[in-house]
């Protein structure tokens, strides 16, 4: 997506509210008037880890408002669990606003937006940004179970349609979000999705069998966050605009002996080329 | 101004003179812009650039990283882009840097290392050249240079055959002996060791039953390994004379102080910037505290002080 | 009673048959009764001792514990009674465990190795005999066993000479190449090995300007190692062919899991008692949801299946 | 110290009330029926980390009553940090009543009770004890500064007499407690402590040259708690009752060749045969 012109720093933020879902989905809303101000949607932070020994986390800006933003955490490993356990009044260091959201001139008249899990997070924003300028969107949102299905509300409170699934059939269609999109009669001129990877290449699927574009939010594991380690890549074809410049290469740990292979897709980082990439580039 | 509210923290790695004793791990500061927003690059040391080899690499498959209990593992693959890619269009932008500037040089042999070595030391914007001899060495069943004394002593001496500029070499953990190869590669002309590289490690992904990573192993960083490169640095300081500088899991001054205590003249961040990108100026201002509150008038002053073996740079 | 509910988790290690795949790591778990009141022994494989020299020990100076990010730097240095106090005294007392009894022999020269197992492996108490060679050999500049081919050979043949019961050889980590080591031990006799034991670390406690422990240097475990044990394990299995006992860092099911999966056939756990002494118990009904839920009838169905080059037990 | 007959085992406790005070020092406390009836005095637990990937913390058992006990944490390293982070509601695993808590029948009529810092949390289950066996005790508790002395209070209510001393002159004597302690007129039969070592050597100093015993409580990095790992140690005389059985032995790492080098001493396991010793016992 195109470069956006927010400068990130590290802001220092305050824990001002915490809510946690039956499903143990928590939300920390964050005074932090800056990243409030800068933040576009799409666009992630950095968590620095309160007690240290560990890589900072990715996590999307979920909601910005009123000098306040909100992050929206489930719980996978250590990471997350500190920062899950975070109370009202602890301190919170983010590195943001990072990385290059959605290209919102792109999500033209009609968007599908799909959400699984906690690929809610960057969801909202878009959906804030496309309703505001009088554009029509409907919420794709799946979730293990329904007790996992967090905040609908917010999105129909925006005037957005919402049709859910979950996993196990406890609410809305049996089934993922994805093949609730398939079987759904509505068409889209452009699809918008977060989530897990197998989520997001079905979603690049069934954009291409439709004939339209769909702009990606991808995941990875994150270590610097910020485009220093080639850590978080993704295969991104040669003549994408977020492709690195990048010579002809070869790709074995015995690279030194055959440059001549040429392959026709580069590995982009996903912090900084991305996170969000069309679904039509990547080559993975 | 009182000497010892500002104890001097200069170090001098063979003729590259830093103000302060902090690198930048290589492969984990980028080229040092990545981290701008975040730190005040005047306030560090050097940054040591992400190793270049003779051709391009389009780097590993992926997942590339792991996160582990207090550690990060990460098989990146040097993914770059060749050195003559490297001298058309990045070189050139370093000049601009607050800080000193190292090269890392990787290669597959002998021949890569000293080629490599020549193209990238000639240029100006380079202060010194970091030599990353974890490399396998297509000639000999893929051992890898730092694990074995030969290919490392081999490596070095081609190296410091083609450039006058400060030769630092970077030692691997993954051995019996580190002590034996720092004094062979001490032998082989290097300026500085960095002590320590990534230790092997692996884990897996007991749903998909498979490695983690897209290279199955990959090497260990952060935390988790301090203790293992406190031991190699004291270990090390006790077999050469050049100096040393100290890495693995270093997130703040104390931390840091280990491995001067153990012998090193300057340390290394890698992983530490991924915790928290203050952490260079923390391991600084925390120095500074440190030996004004014991009356040091400079770093230099402590170096080793804990290690009864240590020899000190001569 | 469906098979799928009650995987089995009996392996044998040469003759060693245990009803499920848990060791207590050597050092760590004492004789047993120490975590009785804590853990239910029969849930258990069996523990292994306390390694024994032939002369008694007092052990290290202190400190013998420094704590470091997810991990545990030791170093006992081997505190015991000696063999002939230990038969006297000690080893009746096994008998009543209701679990397997691993002895854990330790010695500075070949000759130590085949005295103390020979002494040990003729009580009926003891049903199988661990082989710690991490100790330096007196006779060749300190070097420890472990780290040097013939070494470990030696002892393992002079212990294998002496006893038929089954015999673990406990590898160190501290090597270039654990898959060469493992292949001689191999050969030399031994029924099964575990891997690792403790990574070489230290500590500095910066305000004194001293090493934390107060031999200098010492052993580092807990989960901080475990991605290089798990790479160990990995390595040592597509080389070797008998039974391989993982650890490093387990305190989990899906910990003990990546051991299993990189070709270990049982696990050891040391460090994750001191985390919580029901790690050993959460891992084996772990292991039973893990296996149930996948079909699998049996433990042995899944070892290695994530390691491509797996040799497996003959 | 004797053994005694408490059978430990892992109890789940709760937090029922947290409280912080100025210096830092965190006050848990922790509904757990079972160990506030099964301690005695000197006794400790070992937590579980709730994070896992360390090990245990040894922590004294502060105040026991009505089903409750407390724990006292000063926050030192990264187990004490998270420890300190419960909040009521919290659960939290502990191992206990473990070790050898002081011998209180050879703490006989006038006791000097020393504490320095949070080795205050071993202190007051004695003074209960002794002031409910009618027997006389005094408190000497010292710490670096005046906002670290906590709790004083409930020695007072007990009709203890407590006399402070800070390492920066703050409040009460400005010294060490140990000074405060040798420069005090008052005679005592014994004296009992727990604080970090150089001020249980000082004591125990102390204890030689009036001619009197002292039981001190050990602190050193723990790692099982439970006697299993030999890794607590401290040197102690041959002949003490609390020392293992043990024969002549060299103390080298080369010790296969000198065992006929005899020593005085052995190490005994400060988790296990103490953590409270005789003072004259000590060979450190
Ligand atoms: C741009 C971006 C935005 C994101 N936004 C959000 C967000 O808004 N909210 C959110 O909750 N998350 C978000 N994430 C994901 C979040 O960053 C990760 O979930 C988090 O980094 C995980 O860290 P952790 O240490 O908790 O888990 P890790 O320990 O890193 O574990 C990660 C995964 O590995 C698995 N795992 C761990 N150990 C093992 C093992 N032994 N075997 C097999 N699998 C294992 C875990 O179960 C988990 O699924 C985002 C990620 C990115 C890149
Ligand atoms: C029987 C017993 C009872 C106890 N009772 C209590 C009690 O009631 N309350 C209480 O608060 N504590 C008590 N303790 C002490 C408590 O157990 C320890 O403080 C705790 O285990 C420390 O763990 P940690 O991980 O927080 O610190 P650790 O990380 O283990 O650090 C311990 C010490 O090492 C220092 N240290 C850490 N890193 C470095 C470094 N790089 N250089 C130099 N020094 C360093 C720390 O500053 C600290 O002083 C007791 C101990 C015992 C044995
Ligand atoms: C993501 C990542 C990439 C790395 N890439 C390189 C590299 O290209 N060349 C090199 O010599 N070292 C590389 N390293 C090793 C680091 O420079 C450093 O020596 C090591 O990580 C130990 O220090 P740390 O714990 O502070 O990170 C890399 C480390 C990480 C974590
Ligand atoms: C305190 C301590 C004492 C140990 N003593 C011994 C020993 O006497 N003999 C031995 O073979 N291994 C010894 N070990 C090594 C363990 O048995 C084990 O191999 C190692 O700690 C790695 O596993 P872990 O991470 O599960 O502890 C000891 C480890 C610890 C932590
Ligand atoms: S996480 Fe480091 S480059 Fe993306
Ligand atoms: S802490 Fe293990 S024996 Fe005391």
């Amino acid at each position: 997506m195109r470069a956006l012109a927010t400068s990130p720093a590290i802001h220092e933020t305050v824990v001002v509210d915490r809510r946690e879902t039956l499903s143990g989905i928590v939300i920390l809303g964050l005074y932090a008037p800056e990243i409030a101000r800068l933040v576009r949607p799409g666009q992630y932070a950095m968590a620095v880890p309160p007690g240290g020994e560990r890589a900072a986390t990715a996590l999307g800006v979920y909601e910005a408002r009123d000098e306040r933003i909100s992050l929206m955490l489930a719980v996978v490993g250590v990471r997350t669990r500190e920062l899950a356990n975070l109370q009202v009044g602890a301190k919170l260091d983010l590195l943001a606003p990072l990385g290059n959201g959605f290209d919102l001139e792109a999500l033209r008249d009609d968007v599908a937006l799909v959400a699984g899990g906690v690929g809610l997070a960057s969801m909202l924003l878009p959906a804030q940004h496309l309703t505001a300028s009088g554009r029509r969107a409907h919420l794709y949102y799946g979730a293990s179970t329904a007790e996992a299905l967090v905040d609908e509300s917010k999105f129909a409170e925006l005037g957005i349609g919402v049709s859910v699934a979950t996993d196990d059939g406890t609410r809305g269609y049996h089934g993922f979000v994805t093949e609730l999109l398939e079987r759904d009669g509505r068409a889209h001129d452009v699809l918008a999705a977060c989530g897990p990877s197998p989520m997001l290449r079905a979603v690049g699927r069934i954009a291409r069998l439709r004939g339209v574009r769909a702009q990606l939010a991808l995941e990875e594991t994150f270590a610097c966050g910020v485009g220093a380690c080639w850590g978080c890549v993704v295969a991104i074809d040669r003549s994408s605009p977020q492709a690195p410049r990048f010579p002809q290469a070869s790709s074995a740990w015995d690279g030194h002996a055959d440059a001549a292979s040429a392959s026709e897709y580069v590995y982009a980082r996903i912090c900084k080329e991305g996170p969000v990439f069309w679904s039509d580039e990547l080559r993975w | 101004m009182k000497l010892e509210t500002h104890p001097d923290l200069q170090v001098e790695l063979g003729a590259l003179r830093l103000r302060v004793p902090t690198l930048m791990g290589s492969g984990c500061y980028g080229s040092g812009e990545e981290y701008a927003p975040f730190a005040d690059l005047a306030e560090i040391g050097a940054v040591v650039l992400k190793s270049v080899t003779r051709l391009p690499r389009l780097g590993n498959p992926t997942p590339r990283l792991a996160v582990t209990p207090s550690g990060l593992l990460n098989a990146i693959g040097l993914q770059n882009p060749g050195i003559e890619h490297y001298l058309a269009h990045d070189v050139a932008k370093f000049a601009s840097r607050p800080c000193a500037v190292v090269g890392s040089v990787a290669g597959f042999s002998v021949d890569d290392y000293a080629y490599v070595t020549q193209r990238l030391a000639v240029r100006d914007e380079i202060h010194a050249i970091e030599l990353n001899i974890s490399c396998p060495n297509v000639g000999s069943e893929g051992e890898t240079f730092a694990c074995d004394a030969n290919l490392a002593e081999a490596a070095t001496k081609a190296a410091r055959a083609v450039t006058a500029k400060p030769l630092i070499v970077k030692l691997s953990p993954n051995v019996t002996d580190i002590a034996a190869i720092a004094r062979v590669v001490e032998g082989a002309g290097a300026d500085a060791l960095a002590v320590i590289n990534t230790v092997r490690g692996m884990a897996i992904d007991v749903d998909r039953r498979e490695p983690r990573l897209g290279n199955a192993a990959g090497g260990l960083s952060g935390p988790a390994i301090r203790p293992i490169a406190v031991l190699a640095v004291w270990n090390v300081a006790a077999a050469v004379r050049i100096p040393i500088v100290g890495q693995g899991g270093i997130e703040s001054a104390r931390d840091a102080l280990e491995f001067f205590l153990a012998g090193a003249s300057a340390v290394s961040i890698g992983t530490g910037n991924f915790t928290d990108p203050r952490v260079p100026l923390n391991v600084t201002s925390g120095l500074r505290t440190y030996l004004a509150q014991r009356g040091a008038g400079s770093l230099r002053e402590i170096v080793g002080t804990a290690n009864p073996g240590f020899l000190g740079p001569a």
